[in-house]
């Protein structure tokens, strides 16, 4: 096989179905090129789903795999599985041009092996296609054990909604479908290899992921920050991800709030040598002076701090960098900044000065490091609206304080506090009052009483908020015996002398995709770059950092960094409003057990299938495993196309009398196929709804064909033969078993085919000329069918069995018919028309285009097979006249 | 032979085979092993740089023979043939060793034993790769030219086919004039094309064809020669002419059933065959209203299965011969069409219009026929005179008995076999049991036959409609076009061998080679090649161990089995 | 101690059969070794006796049944072939019930497996039976 | 078999003579809209069919035969010999029980024309002139006296100027859309069902519905005739609230029997009652029917705490 | 005996309709479904109508009448064929015979 693909082709053939198979097979063996497009992972088509083939009873597999193998090894015939054929168009030239889009399989092909280990690790089921959905493979599967080309592919739909949402990068659905498995460490080694900080984050975290969980728009979402606590508080921090070799560069962090611990974390595990450097006395940054410790057991961080240690990072506290320059001097190659937004601002009116006027942050820290101001039974006010203004009220109830209001010069609506926030504030006693500004602080000695006017909202301004208008004629005082401040914070500018450029409000200008600052080697993120915001966003903000000094150090790509959608870029446009999700964290109690978790985590919907764990990432002997494959276009020139896409089995589930998809006992041939199939998913034919064997048996024909009223009056050709042959393998498996056929006529056409009938009938097969029109379904899972009894007693009869099977027949697939831009024609069923079927099989209305097997209507493996021949022929002919003359 | 000199690479498969089996070991085990010039271990033998680091070990210590314990043979035995011949080695010197799917895999509990057969199974491939030969595919010239015998739609259509690939055509047909049983036809389902204009239509084209040389009234009388150069005799008014041809497709077709005088009322006056009566309305399609052979038909009656899907007995037509039911059908539509006067009713068994021709049942039905269908147990009787009655119980209302007059009683045979000594005695085509020509394997090989370079197509493989002919024909113009286009057949050379020197001439394994590729040749076996194709069902009954297939003499399974044995015993 | 059995496989149609009992994980004993070949006819009796004689506590035919790729009497040659043998074995002096034929099919990994431990169960009764 | 001619004829002969099912005083028919102001013609009118009116009659009719078992084969033998002399309307005085059921479709139809109004549409009716479409005689294959009565009625929408005719009942519905534009060459008349329109509009409603459980049977007419399925749903859902269905819905919904209530009443019975076993399988709930028929045919056999009620007796408009 | 008078369907063609049950292919699902479960209804009737058995069709008049003209039948009439129409045939047909005797 020729795993490069080349810019043209004497074929494409479009379908690795027998009948493709057997067309590119022969036109190879002429000495054309060709093309095998199949847009499923394996080729094989539906003939590698059945069992045994009529009416030589061989067995399927037998027959086709040694023609898949032969298609693989073909020196002419290149395969392209998991390809999709977009357009067909003809060229001034008289061939056609072909475009093909390769979806990912997130499998890199040349190192998989087929091995299956992925498969045992995975944690999402889905049902699996090729046991038609009796039983659950992986989202990382190899599709069948004699697939071809026999590699892993994943099924993955983006990446989920939580994950997409995670400004740190970390995967909720992957720890959620690991803790569903109840593999609870590597739910913590997942959320340790995307971020650090998960106790903090446990805690802290506003947790965006909720607001978008799909199962949040059915009811209520995943607890997915309580379960990320739940890991992180409950198991040992064992496992460290200590880097396979050390590099010799050193980087500089200044900061050690999140956005620098994250940062140094990430460049410690990928060998750098760190150094942080915090002017504190402790690390933490705003996570240990502003967030109160009532929020974040100081234990919890202090935990998480080890992780980061134990990497080799070296904290340097109580230093303070004033300039680059020293950092460069001791060797320093790349530095990372990150020093938060800590400037309060001020409102500028009389009073401010007061004793009793608090900032917010300096509140906060004093109340962190053990010592608050005495507040108990003090009235206090808190400026502000927003989340600090909220930790701050809050605290300040804890210190004591008597009452407790925040003002706020807006309406609750407006609040930028999340409003998850206000209700538990509201619980905790804080009294709000809105549209009051202050004007005024009074007092003598020390603050006593608040100036508050009365606020109008105007007209609404470029943030879509009524601006607010203060209205010094109504006035009001407001009796406070402390006051906090929590009216925002910016950066302060500390290396203006560097050439470091500034936004007005004292933010540093970055590259928003890399964080590079526009002074060389300098990379800067977290709420410096930002102005205030989420833990979530500045732990993103070093891992986003850490990537690109990784790369700007050492020329190569992390490829185990993995920067997720959210991941905190510098632009301040990313931040999103949150609503409260609807289960923040109500599902389970403060320390849930094992059980409650998994049992939490057990409810995610999957809504990417592949959960993004990186289970099979890492278990990859071949490290195959690519989650960032692209979709891949193709365009290529072809002499002929041939289109060999089959046909599609009618769903039974349009026909409610049938019962199907209502009483899992009702069956469709191709589920008893995969039953019978020595591949079969059990080790017996057992009837799905209870595992039992079944022993009376039932096999309706002519389900959805023949069937005006199910949208196909055509006969499908194949069902009355495959049910003879099912009744016969049935036997043969259950030799206890009673087999019914209901017919309306029976078809046993072919060569062999009327004396297999009577091989079925010799060996008890009954056969009911009668159409069943209803099957019921009893208590015990038993189905009653009714028909006509016109060749018995006449009238309406019910027989009772255990398994009901629809012969189900064979719809047209007219899909590729839209890639045509050309006028395709498709006969009155839908299938792909021979013009002359007689004169010239094959041969479709466009030009270049062919068609066999049962993309032009129903056809059995016998005449599949025939009229890929004479596809091939045609083809052949075609080719030669328009001058290629193969070999 | 030069002194031996090979490599033994042996795969970890990152685990799946290092997890259970002791790769290391099993490095050791033959490292220096007679023979054994480099023996490694690798994470994963099939990428791309340890195929290079390979190739490389090949090249530098001139290794001319390769043992790759891995993974199964049909995942990568012929990536890794493809590498030797990159590496400048001959394939055929490669041996692929199973130690994953059969060994790691299916021990995993037994890592000390697993080991030990693994180690047996490398020394087992190394005893292969000592006696292996640098082999050639066989290759066998063929000339682009075929013969086709029969000119009837499959004939022309697979004669019309080669001819546009390029193939030269020798068509031959023992009638005086082509079609077969389209040529003096009316119109044809399902395109409704008159099946005259049909055949003078591709007769045209041939006509025209260079590349097609015809043959009228004649027929095979010898064949010489192999796959790719036959040298064909074909017989015209006793005079003997030779024709060479790679391949032959025999499109020799088939005829409608007769009944015997009497059966059915057949031979009394207003009842026919289908065929009889489609010939009849072929050659009087205006004539109003309609009259058969003097009888003015009003009423119509269709009895289907008439001598077909008979209970099983000696001489019992027990096949159904597929087109019947809807070629009666599509009769039924075109009287409608033109004698919408005439009443039809047709007792039937099943009507058998699969797949798209259920649209000319539904047609019919729409048109007014009537159906009543009949039990083999009881079958119409049909009563002559002058009006013909005919007798039968209706199963579809609860066996009630029917009685109804007819001016035509129109009896739908079936299609049976021609017999053709001529082609049975020089092709030696194989005959399956109602008669027609069997194909090797429906599904695999369906227009092939064991005689090699002999293709069927048409009814004479079996019943079946016009299209459906037609593509068999050129289906096995495509499998001619595959044979032949290439100038020359490449075959795996791993065929039969006769060791002169142990034949005796005894000829037992002449008789028992399926495709006649062993002859006596004086008081030695010879093999033929190009027929052979190395199943080795020859090797057990030669009493001598004379014949032997290449890659699996007597010798190297012998040895193979000595290691084996060896290793399992070296507890 | 396991029970030592060799297997002639074909490489279409039963070799893949054994190949997927182990990728299917279905375990069996690794006293089991395989010897592909391109048919069950071409399976010389002289070498089933041959390797009973080496050591081989059985020998066991994986015959390619109907599905044969090349003939269509597949079954009654090797059949032939393994009642030569146990003739062959019984002349020896050898128990013919040391070798046993079933067709495999390239997807009957479980019918392998079980053979396999059947065979093995009754080699040992054999062995113990001596 | 005696018994079928006789109801043919009967039949046959109340709409030749006297141009309805019944000989009954046209005020039995018409006074429903007692009161609501409609105009009398228009543009848009709305025509009830009879169906809703004439159902408390043939309960009548059901109770005497009932009543009169053994003389019913000499009744209805001499039926058709006295009915085109002696009006038989002097058999149809209601009882308690039929009051209350003509009391109950009065309500029906009176809500429907709230309903309308409410959409914004203002029927006219034509009372008196409105005749009874012929459905019966059209199912039983009277095609004379159908045609007959067909002319009456169209004569009587071109005369009031009729453009718009909407409909309460699917069986007239039905008749109006497939079998009368075949009938008549120049049909021009617009068919609307007032589910159709109330569907249109429901949009904009305020609709509410009671609280409850409520068990979902379909008609055979809406569904199979005019493929009606969604619309009533929808109207539901949109007022909040749930159905139930049995596995017999939507296209696949059973009989009530109704049909069978002219000529074997006794088969009527039986499938409402079948069909009433399968919607109590649902549990308890109120079963809600949307043609008159059904709802007279399944309260027939409905025990005395099961509630079967008219699709628009549950619909609450918020005032 | 049924005796075999497939033309005495051509009455209804004189009325311009076709006797639409000629498409029935016999599968029963009809009489399968019909709520009253008649033996004869509706496929049985249909084929004496198709066979021009009249007396049989005379004999089962009651079936005829008894249709319910719910159509779950038609709709699942794999051959599309309208029963309804058809049962409303053979009752214009009955129907005239049988009021004919009293003009």
């Amino acid at each position: 096989m020729g795993n490069e693909l080349s810019s043209r082709y004497d074929c494409v053939v479009i379908g690795g179905g027998i009948a493709g198979m057997e067309t590119a097979l022969l036109l190879g063996d002429m000495g054309f090129e060709c093309l095998l497009v199949e847009k499923e992972a394996s080729i094989g088509g539906k003939m590698i789903l059945l069992s045994k083939v009529f009416p030589t009873l061989d067995c399927a597999s037998c027959i086709a795999t040694p023609k898949m193998a032969a298609v693989q090894n073909h020196p002419r015939v290149t395969l392209l599985t998991y390809a999709t054929v977009e357009s067909i168009a003809p060229r001034e030239d008289g061939r056609l041009e072909v475009e093909i889009t390769r979806r990912p399989t997130f499998v890199d092909p040349s190192r998989c092996t087929g091995c299956g280990q992925c498969e045992k690790v995975c944690t999402v089921a889905r049902p699996d296609q090729f046991n038609q959905g009796l039983v659950a493979r992986r989202a990382i599967y190899i599709p069948f054990p004699q697939a071809v080309p026999k590699k892993a592919v994943i099924e993955r739909r983006g990446l989920s909604p939580c994950s997409a949402a995670c400004p740190a990068g970390l995967k909720p659905h992957g720890y959620v479908a690991l803790i569903r498995k109840g593999r609870l460490e590597r739910a913590l080694h997942s959320i340790l290899r995307e971020a650090p900080l998960p106790g903090v984050l446990g805690r802290v975290c506003y947790a965006p992921c909720e607001t978008r969980c799909t199962r949040g728009k059915k009811g209520q979402s995943i607890p997915l920050r309580a379960l990320k606590r739940f890991v992180a508080e409950n198991l040992p921090r064992e496992e460290r991800f200590l880097p396979e070799k050390k590099i010799p560069k050193k980087v500089a962090v200044v900061g050690s709030g999140p956005s620098g611990l994250s940062c140094a974390y990430f460049l410690a595990r990928k060998g750098l040598e760190v150094v942080i450097f915090e002017r504190d006395e402790a690390p933490g940054g705003l996570l240990r002076y502003g967030i109160p410790t009532w929020r974040l057991p100081r234990e919890i961080l202090d935990q998480d701090l080890e992780d980061i240690k134990a990497l080799g990072v070296k904290i340097v506290t109580g230093k303070e960098i004033r300039s680059l320059r020293s950092l460069r001097e001791e060797g320093f190659e790349a530095v990372y900044l990150a020093t938060g937004s800590l400037k309060p601002r001020t409102l500028g009116i009389p009073g401010e000065d007061l004793p009793g006027v608090y900032a917010a942050l300096s509140f906060l820290r004093s109340y962190n490091t053990g010592k608050p101001p005495e507040l108990s039974g003090k009235k206090v006010a808190v400026i502000g609206g927003g989340n600090v203004a909220l930790d701050c009220a809050r605290t300040a109830l804890r210190c004591g304080a008597g009452e407790v209001t925040v003002i706020y010069r807006r309406d609750r609506e407006h609040m930028p506090a999340h409003s998850f926030e206000v209700e538990e504030a509201l619980a905790e006693g804080v009294k709000f009052l809105f549209r009051r500004a202050p004007l005024e602080f009074r007092g003598r000695e020390r603050l006593e009483e608040i100036l508050l006017a009365e606020v109008r909202l105007g007209e609404k301004d470029e943030t879509g908020r009524a601006r607010p208008v203060v209205d010094p004629s109504r006035t009001e005082t407001f009796r406070a015996d402390a006051v906090i401040l929590a009216i925002g914070f910016q950066p302060e500018a500390i290396f203006r002398d560097e050439g470091f450029s500034y936004h007005p409000d004292g933010r540093l200008k970055v590259d928003p995709e890399t964080l590079a600052t526009n002074v060389e080697g300098v990379f800067a993120g977290g709420d410096c770059v930002t102005g205030p915001y989420m833990v979530a966003n500045a732990v993103g903000a070093g891992k986003r950092a850490a990537y690109h000094i990784y790369r700007y150090l050492t020329g190569e790509e992390p490829r185990d960094i993995d920067l997720a959608p959210e991941v905190g870029r510098g632009d301040k446009a990313a931040r999103v409003r949150l609503k409260a999700p609807v289960a923040y964290s109500s599902v389970f109690g403060e320390n849930p057990v094992p059980e409650q978790a998994i049992e939490a985590a057990g409810r995610c919907l999957d809504c990417a299938v592949c959960s993004s764990c990186k289970e099979c990432v890492e278990t990859c002997p071949a490290g195959a495993i690519d989650l960032n494959m692209k979709p891949q276009k193709i365009r290529l020139k072809a002499g002929a196309v041939l289109i060999a896409t089959g046909f599609r089995l009618f769903d039974p589930s349009s026909r409610p009398l049938t019962g199907y998809a209502h009483y899992p006992n009702v069956i469709t041939a191709m589920q008893m196929e995969r039953l019978l199939a020595p591949t079969r998913p059990y080790n017996a034919v057992l009837r799905p709804g209870d595992g039992k064997v079944p022993g009376n048996i039932g096999i309706v024909l002519c389900a959805g064909s023949r069937d005006q009223a199910a949208g196909n009056p055509w006969c499908s050709r194949i069902c009355c033969m495959y049910s003879l042959k099912q009744a016969q393998l049935i036997l043969g498996a259950i030799p206890i078993a009673e087999v019914t056929i209901y017919y309306i006529d029976l078809r046993a056409f072919g060569k062999g085919y009327e004396e297999f009938l009577q091989q079925a009938a010799g060996m008890g097969v009954h056969l009911v000329k009668g159409r069943v029109a209803r099957i019921d379904e009893l208590e015990n899972g038993d189905l009653v069918v009714y028909y006509e009894d016109m060749e018995g007693r006449g009238g309406v009869r019910k027989a009772r069995h255990e398994l009901v099977i629809l012969a189900v027949g064979a719809l047209a697939n007219p899909e590729l018919r839209k890639c045509v831009r050309e006028d395709l024609q498709l006969d009155e069923a839908g299938f792909f028309r021979e013009i002359e079927p007689v004169r010239e099989p094959c041969v479709t209305s466009v030009p270049g285009l062919f068609v066999a097997g049962a993309a032009s209507g129903p056809k059995d493996i016998p005449d599949c097979v025939l009229h890929a021949g004479a596809a091939a022929a045609q083809i052949a002919a075609y080719l030669r006249s328009l001058g290629s003359e193969g070999a | 032979m030069k002194e031996p000199r090979l490599g033994v690479f042996i795969c970890h498969c990152g685990g799946n085979i290092s997890d259970v089996v002791d790769v290391e070991k099993v490095r050791q085990a033959v490292e220096g092993a007679p023979g054994v010039k480099v023996a490694q271990t690798h994470m994963f033998t099939c990428s791309e740089a340890a195929q290079q680091e390979m190739i490389r070990l090949i090249r530098e210590h001139d290794l001319n023979g390769l043992v790759i314990a891995s993974c199964s043979p049909r995942l990568h035995q012929e990536t890794f043939r493809q590498m030797a011949r990159r590496a400048g080695l001959n394939p055929y010197r490669y041996v692929q060793v199973n130690i994953r799917e059969q060994c790691s895999w299916a021990h995993p509990h037994h890592p000390g034993e697993a080991t030990r057969k693994a180690v047996a199974l490398v020394k087992g491939g190394i005893a292969r790769a000592l006696r292996a030969r640098s082999l050639e595919p066989i290759v066998i010239k063929t000339r682009p030219e075929a013969m086709v015998i029969g000119a009837g739609i499959a004939g022309l259509e697979a004669a019309l086919g080669l001819s546009r690939m390029g193939i030269k055509v020798h068509l031959v047909e023992k009638e005086d004039r082509p079609g077969g049983l389209l040529r003096d036809r009316g119109p044809i389902f399902p395109t409704d094309q008159k099946g005259r204009e049909l055949v003078e239509h591709l007769w045209r084209e041939i006509h025209r064809d260079a590349n097609i040389r015809t043959y009228f009234r004649s027929h095979l009388c010898g064949k010489e020669g192999v796959v790719g150069d036959f040298r064909l005799k074909i017989c015209r008014d006793g005079e003997e002419k030779e024709i060479r041809a790679g391949a032959i497709v025999v499109a020799t077709g088939a005829r409608p059933h007769t009944p015997q005088p009497g059966e059915w009322g057949y031979g009394s006056e207003g009842v026919c065959t289908l065929y009889e009566f489609l010939l009849h309305l072929a050659e009087h399609p205006e004539e109003k209203p309609l009259f058969y052979r003097g009888r003015r038909v009003r009423r119509l009656v269709y009895v289907y299965c008439v001598g077909s899907r008979e209970p099983a007995g000696e001489k019992a037509r027990t096949y159904c011969s597929r087109y019947c039911c809807t070629a009666a059908l599509y009769t039924a539509c075109l009287v409608h069409s033109r004698w919408p006067e005439v009443t039809q009713v047709h007792l039937y068994r099943d009507i058998r219009s699969y797949g798209k021709y259920e649209k000319y049942y539904r047609r019919a039905l729409g048109y007014g026929s009537v159906f009543v269908r009949y039990s083999p147990q009881s079958p119409p009787e049909i009563h002559p005179g002058g009006r013909l009655r005919v007798r039968v119980r209706d199963l579809l209302t609860a066996k009630q008995e029917i009685e109804l007059e007819a001016d035509l009683v129109c009896l739908v045979t079936g299609l049976e076999p021609v017999h053709s000594p001529e082609l049975l005695e020089h092709l030696k085509l194989p005959v399956g049991k109602e008669g027609f020509f069997q194909e090797v394997h429906p599904k695999l090989r369906p227009v092939e036959t064991m005689a090699d370079g002999v293709f069927i197509c048409g009814c004479a493989q079996g019943p079946r409609t016009a299209e459906e002919s037609a593509a068999s024909g050129l289906a096995a113009a495509a499998k001619v076009g595959a044979l032949l286009l290439a100038g020359e057949v490449k075959r795996e050379p791993l065929v039969a061998e006769v060791i002169e020197e142990r034949c005796d001439g005894c000829g037992e394994c002449v008789a028992a080679c399926p495709y006649g590729a062993l002859e006596l040749s004086g008081d030695r076996v010879r093999v033929r090649e190009s027929l052979c194709k190395g199943e080795g069902a020859c090797v057990p009954v030669c009493p001598q161990e004379a014949l032997q297939v290449r890659g699996y003499e007597h010798e190297t399974i012998k040895a193979l089995i000595d290691s084996l044995a060896e290793g399992l015993a070296d507890a | 101690m396991s029970v030592k059995i060799l297997v002639f496989s074909t490489q279409n149609i039963s070799d893949p059969g054994v190949d997927l009992a182990g990728s299917s994980h279905l375990p069996y004993s690794p006293g089991v070794v395989v010897i592909p070949v391109p048919c069950s006819s071409g399976i010389d009796p002289r070498w089933i006796i041959y390797a009973l004689e080496k050591g081989f506590d059985g020998v066991f035919i994986a015959a390619d049944g109907t599905d044969c790729p090349y003939l269509e009497d597949c079954t009654t040659r090797t059949g032939q072939v393994v009642a030569r043998a146990q003739e062959m074995a019984r002349e020896k002096g050898l128990d013919p019930r040391r070798i046993r034929m079933a067709a495999i099919c390239s997807v009957c990994a479980e019918a392998f497996v079980n053979h396999m431990r059947n065979f093995e169960k009754a080699l040992q009764e054999l062995e113990h039976g001596k | 078999m005696a018994e079928i001619r006789s109801r043919l004829a009967l039949l046959s002969q109340n709409l030749r003579y006297r141009a309805h099912v019944f000989p009954l005083p046209v005020k039995s028919l018409v006074s429903w809209a007692e009161g609501l102001g409609l105009a009398r013609g228009g543009k848009t009118i709305l025509y009830t069919g009879h169906l809703y009116q004439l159902l408390p009659y043939l309960r009548v009719l059901r109770e005497r035969e009932q009543g009169f078992v053994r003389g019913r084969d000499w009744l209805s033998r001499l039926a058709p010999v006295l009915n085109p002399w002696i009006n038989v309307s002097r058999l149809a005085i209601l009882g308690r029980e039929e009051r209350r059921l003509q009391e109950y479709y009065t309500g029906v139809l009176r809500r429907v024309v709230k309903l309308l109004r409410k959409c914004g549409v203002e029927p006219g009716y034509l009372y008196e002139k409105e005749y009874y479409p012929g459905t019966l005689a059209y199912d039983l294959g009277l095609e004379g006296v159908f045609e007959l009565q067909a002319r009456r009625v169209v004569r009587a929408f071109r005369e009031a100027g009729v453009r718009t005719i909407i409909t309460v009942d699917p069986h007239s519905t039905a008749l109006l859309r497939e079998v009368y534009p075949q009938l008549f060459p120049d049909w021009d008349f617009e068919v609307r069902s007032y589910l159709e329109i109330l569907f249109q509009e429901s949009r904009h409603l305020s609709l509410r519905g009671e609280e409850g459980v409520y068990l979902w049977h379909d008609s055979c007419v809406y569904v199979r005739y005019l493929r009606m399925v969604e619309e009533p749903r929808e109207i539901l859902k949109r007022a909040g609230m749930e159905i139930r269905e049995p596995r017999f819905s939507r296209e696949i919904t059973r009989c009530c029997g109704g049909p069978a209530e002219t000529l074997f009443p006794e088969k009527a019975g039986e499938l409402a009652r079948a069909r009433m076993e399968e919607l109590s399988a649902l549990g308890p709930g109120t079963v809600i029917t949307l043609c008159p028929i059904c709802h007279f045919n399944l309260m027939a056999v409905s025990g005395p705490d099961q509630r079967v009620e008219d699709f628009v007796r549950v619909l609450r408009l918020e005032e | 005996m049924i005796r075999l008078r497939p033309e005495w369907r051509r009455i209804f063609e004189a009325r311009e309709r076709d006797l639409d049950a000629r498409r029935c292919f016999n599968c029963g699902t009809c009489t399968t479904l019909c709520p009253l479960g008649l033996k004869v209804l509706p496929r049985e009737i249909f084929r004496y109508a198709l066979l021009g058995a009249e007396e049989k069709l005379r004999e089962n008049r009651e079936a005829v009448y008894a249709c319910l003209l719910c159509r779950l039948c038609e709709v699942n009439c794999p051959q599309g064929v309208k029963i309804t129409e058809v049962i409303r045939l053979l009752r214009v047909y009955l129907a005239e015979e049988d009021l004919e005797v009293r003009p």
